[in-house]
């Protein structure tokens, strides 16, 4: 038993560090310090990403032959993890991190020679049409239609909660192309090119005021059977294989540390009710204790997983246990951000951080006046944004219910 | 014991209730709230004029209906039912209360009328919720006064014909003794010499501003009540604040849990509605047993209010522990019920949800109020009206 | 509104003080003080109702004619919230609080005139066989048989949980007369001389060491059928009368209030972990004023219930409610009391305390020697006994159900 | 970056979970507690001669097996899963560490060999659970010591051939500095002069006592290690005990757990198993999270009990808190699930959730190493073996 990196995964990791230290410029690690939500400036998360393509890091966990990197699940994770702590801007995982990857397991060589080179220099950017209006959390009960017309599938109806479908220009979704037998069965995993005609997106505004999410209207959009990924009615399979299939590259804790300190930092600068700095406050100090507590404890489950996918086992239900953990205590930690802000948390100033998508009748003075720091601006559009966290993905029910099932078969 | 409301209280109950139902529609409220004006004037008129619910707490001699504790938070209650953005509590509670104990009673008549609408300037950049952190300073400047410092989150400023304004004019920083109350005149359209205003809107949709005072000056019948007293007069005042927002507070409560139980009825998932799973039951039970705290909370609060200084802290502070961390626990399961739809703004929770955000650290959050509260059960020198 | 009381219940009040002021023996305090659970020292209490029952105060709730008192129910109250602050041992609630109710309201001449005035004096001592091995929430599955023969019902089965069933020498229980229709038909209510042929009473050791709930074999026992309280097959509705009827006299903030004065008295008494007075500790500070500030509230609940039932309405799930809100309450209470009384809330020691019931293997030292005060050989024991009001009387996992449904409509 | 016992450790493991399986039953085991002699003699002989677990972790020259950490915990889950009451914890890891710091080969490998069994003296009525508050004082008296003062929740006395006593020799009260170590010869069946005896039971089945010392004399080659500097041995040896507790909490929460999972399935209300109940169902998953955290906490605190003090300090004290509250969250409600019954002693779940209630509060509870936990991360000044 033992915690500690080998030296070969040390040695990388100071190489990972060189680099961030070198290409992460001040506007990008502000795009990472100032999100108010899981979801980076999109110009600059882009912008992110061309750097990272020179570099041929762009893409670690595809293969090599598509420009992937021949590296191990822990060094996937050190790169990521060094990522966070750094401040990067994440990359939008709906292309590289999903869509690629069912293209690269069930793609044709066509779509494969098309899509990857593009997803990876992002002239092609994807959005995910899994939710509609009806089909929440049961996913498959989803009723889009797409109709076989000679070459192409015809599509008409509406997806929902689809993050930045304005910036996307092509769609991976999930239709309906079968209504006999289990609801399951019958559905087929497309790719919609955004341009096509019929196509309307309506943005939807969030609490924050920011429109990242959106609702789109499909009537009778004409998509080409080529776009297919797998077979048509079996969509399922494909999906299943998106949400299964343990890739690495996800790094949740040093998400989490790098919350703690900043509310540490936060807390230190701030007076708390009794007039001496807020941290010094017996109960802020013990709630951050307690938060602090809860990540060094998640940190080592988020590892268990790691080593156990690195030796090619199947962490089961553990990735559940760790979306609940690591959600809740996201929201935990936005809680006592809010409270460290003051007064201030209350002030509604988007144009003092970097959202990941428009806002709604945003009113940034003049002067650009700012009441209070940057960070005082983030807390509760931070707050407002991270309730998210345990709603989408598998709201925390749905996979308490996975787990009553999978791991104590009740 | 007797929990009914006598019959003018019900009367004032429903025809406010009424009154909102036909004339405060949520999303005009929104634009209103995001306009240039930032408010709807004509809600208030109707307010003074036609339901006199701005004179409610009013003496006589002010016309008002000389009503007390449980009037106001009658009031509260429906504004918070219909998530009215409108400053009643800021003017009528708070600047009330103020202006009540001062003795001014123009001011006060003004206040019923309508035409008096008071901005409360107390919190500061350095000064977290409490309102006692006082580093504004004033000094005696021929006859008048000098105020230099720097006020935040001063909500109301937009349309406020008055400052109510915190200053230190003798002791230490948190000190309660030392503070003196100024009221000055205020426009926003021309704000005076030595004062500058920088506006902006709250995650509620409230209007508010930061002050930078730089030696604004104020004439000597500015001064409410006696010079380095001015906690007599705003910390009852504060506590009737809390007390009345605390019922403003189960006013979202109430209806942002009937909008949850509602929409788990009628949405559907896995061919049932997700009101039929046990799970979501109970934490829909866990959100009615937290409103009914809560509203006990206010209530006895409210009841307390005219009780002794110790008697009556101890109960606001126990109805602020009890009610944030009701709006926390409501607030957050409502929108997790709702899924995606409560963290929109296309239907009312999310900006119920958002009101009892505030509300939740308004004049302090629950840690802020517990450590009060133990304070005065071990009467250990904490100032009652802290 | 108001929450004070009028001048003649203060003046009623000071009459019950200065009663209790008289008659409350040091010795019956301490059995009151050092209870270890809900249930008093049988001996102690049943002095304790002699003394009640001399001032004609044993059975306020009971119509005069039968020995009750013409007090309103906020004089009932306040009775028992005296008593209770006093500390008074509560007497047994099964005689007069819950079988002579249904005795007055659905039984003959002949029973009100045989059981009334014996369960007043305590000749009579009642328990109450409701819950079965295989039916506990769902009370109405019960299949304790009751077979009709001459004049007399042949019982046979098992009840269990079944407090003070040693020192009873009658049960009033629900048997299964009839397996015909709906399980809530074909149930006889029942009263049954303990002392008949063929009935086993089986001591439960608890946790706590202590033996007060019992499980009872019935072996063919013949009851008259003179002892059905109601009709044959009706006893249903007899026990749905028994848990809906309001009838006042519980006072459940009171003794949450004595809780947390005997926390706060044993906290500024004992270090905490930084050696000052555990009291002067945020954290210990914290909780305790967070369960203070639930007992105001809930005192306001329970106020609200009373008054709602002085007027004659029904307080519906608002009684659901308060069980939901005294039971966690008093659980944390124990809690805090347990955390009070440092290492030595380890010791097991019952001969220092007031058990409800004997006590298995216990070990008094032959000098009594105590490891600490009273206070501290109290707090495991109630710990351990409190887990049961979650459980009993309805769970609370049962009592949201009843709110989802009646109160949400859910 | 290793999550797998290695072959020795799986074979310990599998080799001490069989003998306990085939002679610790718990019924007996708790007949031996409430008996006489406390224990079961026969078990222990067992233990040092049949499994070498006494050995685990001490070092070659002492005829140990020179096991770690990991080997510790490996033993404590098991002992917890069965629910073992005899010493293994005060007598191998604690006595054990303190005695391997001051270098005692001889008991080292009595220790070893189940001949010599400690009990750590260490509370005393005015400490909480903080072992270096220490009242009791010792002097020098003509080549040896002189001890008074009182010690409580002393366990194993009964059947312990050594006390470890803590007492001051210098400073104050509560002072890491001016502690002394002593090992004092014991036979329950005539303790010495100047000592007095309270022996009783505890909630968890163990036998303790309080110790009255009243001029106990000890031998000068009773010191262990250097005087004044005791907590030099006592406190790494605490953090290892509190480790090897935490490890013993997960074997018992792994069984407590897989207890109630199997309850719910087989116990039927309402004509259906209550595990198929949604509310119960979510419950147990967040039980089954609170072991998962707890065990990865434990673990956490075993591969750091030989790094610097502050990082050791500081996973044992994030180990206790998450331990702790795991205890409290995971017994509590294997209760609740289990009804009343689950409240008697007919059942394991009962003797479990005693067992887990100590354990709660045994070397501090959640708040005081939370604290701790704190100190330590602002490196403010506490000591790191406190």
């Amino acid at each position: 038993m033992d915690l500690s990196w080998s030296a070969e995964d040390l040695a990388f990791r100071d190489e990972v560090r060189a680099f961030l230290d070198e290409k992460l410029t001040p506007d990008l690690r502000d795009a990472g310090r100032l999100m108010t939500s899981v979801y980076a400036d999109h110009e600059a998360s882009m912008r992110w990403q061309a750097i990272l393509h020179e570099r041929g890091w762009a893409a670690p966990a595809w293969p090599v032959e598509h420009g992937g990197c021949d590296w191990s699940l822990t060094q996937h994770y050190l790169f990521t993890r060094e990522s966070v702590l750094a401040g990067a801007p994440p990359l939008s995982p709906m292309g590289i991190s999903q869509v690629a990857h069912v293209i690269i397991e069930f793609g044709t060589p066509e779509q494969k020679e098309y899509f990857l080179p593009r997803i990876l220099t992002g002239e092609i950017f994807f959005c995910q049409g899994y939710s509609e209006p009806e089909s929440g959390s049961d996913l498959a009960s989803l009723s889009m239609t797409a109709v076989a017309d000679g070459d192409d599938l015809v599509c008409s109806g509406s997806k929902i909660w689809t993050t930045h479908a304005h910036e996307a220009n092509w769609m991976f979704c999930l239709v309906r192309t079968n209504r006999t037998g289990r609801k399951q069965q019958g559905i087929t995993f497309l790719l919609i090119d955004m341009t096509s005609p019929g196509i309307e997106v309506r943005p939807l505004v969030m609490t924050s005021g920011e429109q990242i999410q959106n609702q789109e209207f499909f009537d009778g959009v004409r998509v080409p059977k080529a776009n297919v990924i797998g077979r048509i009615d079996d969509g399922w399979t494909v999906a299943k294989y998106l949400l299964e299939f343990e890739r690495g590259g996800t790094a949740v804790a040093p998400m989490l540390q790098v919350m703690a300190g900043d509310i540490e930092r936060a807390a230190s600068g701030r007076p708390g009710p009794d007039g001496h700095p807020l941290l010094d406050s017996p109960d802020f100090a013990g709630k951050l204790a307690d938060a602090r507590i809860r990540i060094d404890v998640f940190e080592v489950l988020e590892f268990r997983v790691l080593s156990t996918s690195a030796a090619g086992g199947n962490p089961g239900t553990a990735s559940s246990m760790l979306k609940i953990l690591g959600t809740e205590l996201s929201q935990t930690l936005t809680e006592l951000l809010l409270e460290a802000s003051g007064p201030r948390g209350r002030v509604y100033q988007p144009h003092a951080t970097r959202p990941g998508g428009p806002v709604a009748d945003v009113v940034a003075p003049a002067d650009r006046y700012l009441s209070g720091e940057p960070w005082q601006a983030v807390a509760p559009l931070r707050y407002l944004n991270d309730r998210a966290g345990t709603i989408y993905a598998g709201s925390n029910e749905i996979q308490r219910n996975i787990i009553a099932k999978a791991a104590l078969g009740l | 014991m007797d929990f009914q409301l006598n019959a003018e209280q019900v009367l004032l109950r429903d025809s406010l209730a009424g009154f909102l139902a036909d004339r405060y529609d949520l999303a005009r409220s929104r634009e209103a709230a995001t306009s240039a004006e930032g408010w709807q004037p004509g809600v208030w008129r109707a307010f003074a004029e036609d339901l006199g619910v701005l004179g409610v707490a009013l003496p006589a001699d002010a016309g008002g209906s000389g009503g007390g504790p449980v009037e106001v938070s009658v009031v509260a209650e429906e504004l918070g039912r219909a998530l009215v953005i409108e400053p009643f509590v800021d003017t009528v509670v708070l600047g009330g209360g103020v202006l009540r104990r001062a003795e001014a009673i123009d001011l006060l008549t003004g206040i019923g009328a309508g035409t008096v609408r008071i901005a409360p300037a107390l919190l500061e950049p350095g000064s977290a919720h409490t309102a006692h952190d006082v580093a504004v300073t004033a000094h005696v400047d021929d006859g008048g006064w000098k105020l230099t410092g720097e006020k935040t989150v001063v909500t109301g400023v937009r349309f406020a014909t008055h400052l109510l304004l915190s200053a230190r004019t003798a002791g230490e920083q948190r000190d309660h003794d030392g503070i003196s109350l100024f009221l000055v005149p205020f426009d926003a359209a021309s704000p005076p010499d030595g004062l500058r205003v920088h506006g902006y809107r709250t995650i509620d949709d409230r209007h508010a501003a930061d002050l930078v005072l730089d030696g604004l000056r104020v004439p000597g019948d500015g001064l409410l009540g006696v010079r380095d007293r001015g906690w007599d007069l705003l910390g009852p005042a504060l506590d009737e604040t809390v007390a009345a927002i605390c019922a403003e507070a189960v006013g979202c409560l109430r209806r942002i849990l009937a909008d949850t139980v509602a929409y788990a009825k009628e949405r559907r998932q896995f061919g049932q509605p997700i009101g039929s799973f046990q799970v979501l039951q109970h934490r829909m039970v866990d959100m009615h047993i937290e409103v009914e705290q809560a509203a006990a909370a206010a209530l006895l609060a409210t009841l307390r209010l005219e009780d002794g200084p110790c008697e009556r802290a101890r109960a606001v502070a126990a109805a602020k522990v009890t009610v944030s961390r009701a709006a926390r626990f409501v607030g957050q399961n409502a929108v997790q019920l709702h899924g995606g739809m409560g963290m929109s703004q296309e239907l009312a929770v999310g900006h119920y949800f958002k009101r009892l955000t505030a509300i939740e650290y308004e004049w302090g959050a629950s840690d802020q109020h517990r450590s009060r509260y133990t304070g005065l059960s071990r009467a250990t020198g904490v100032t009652p009206a802290e």
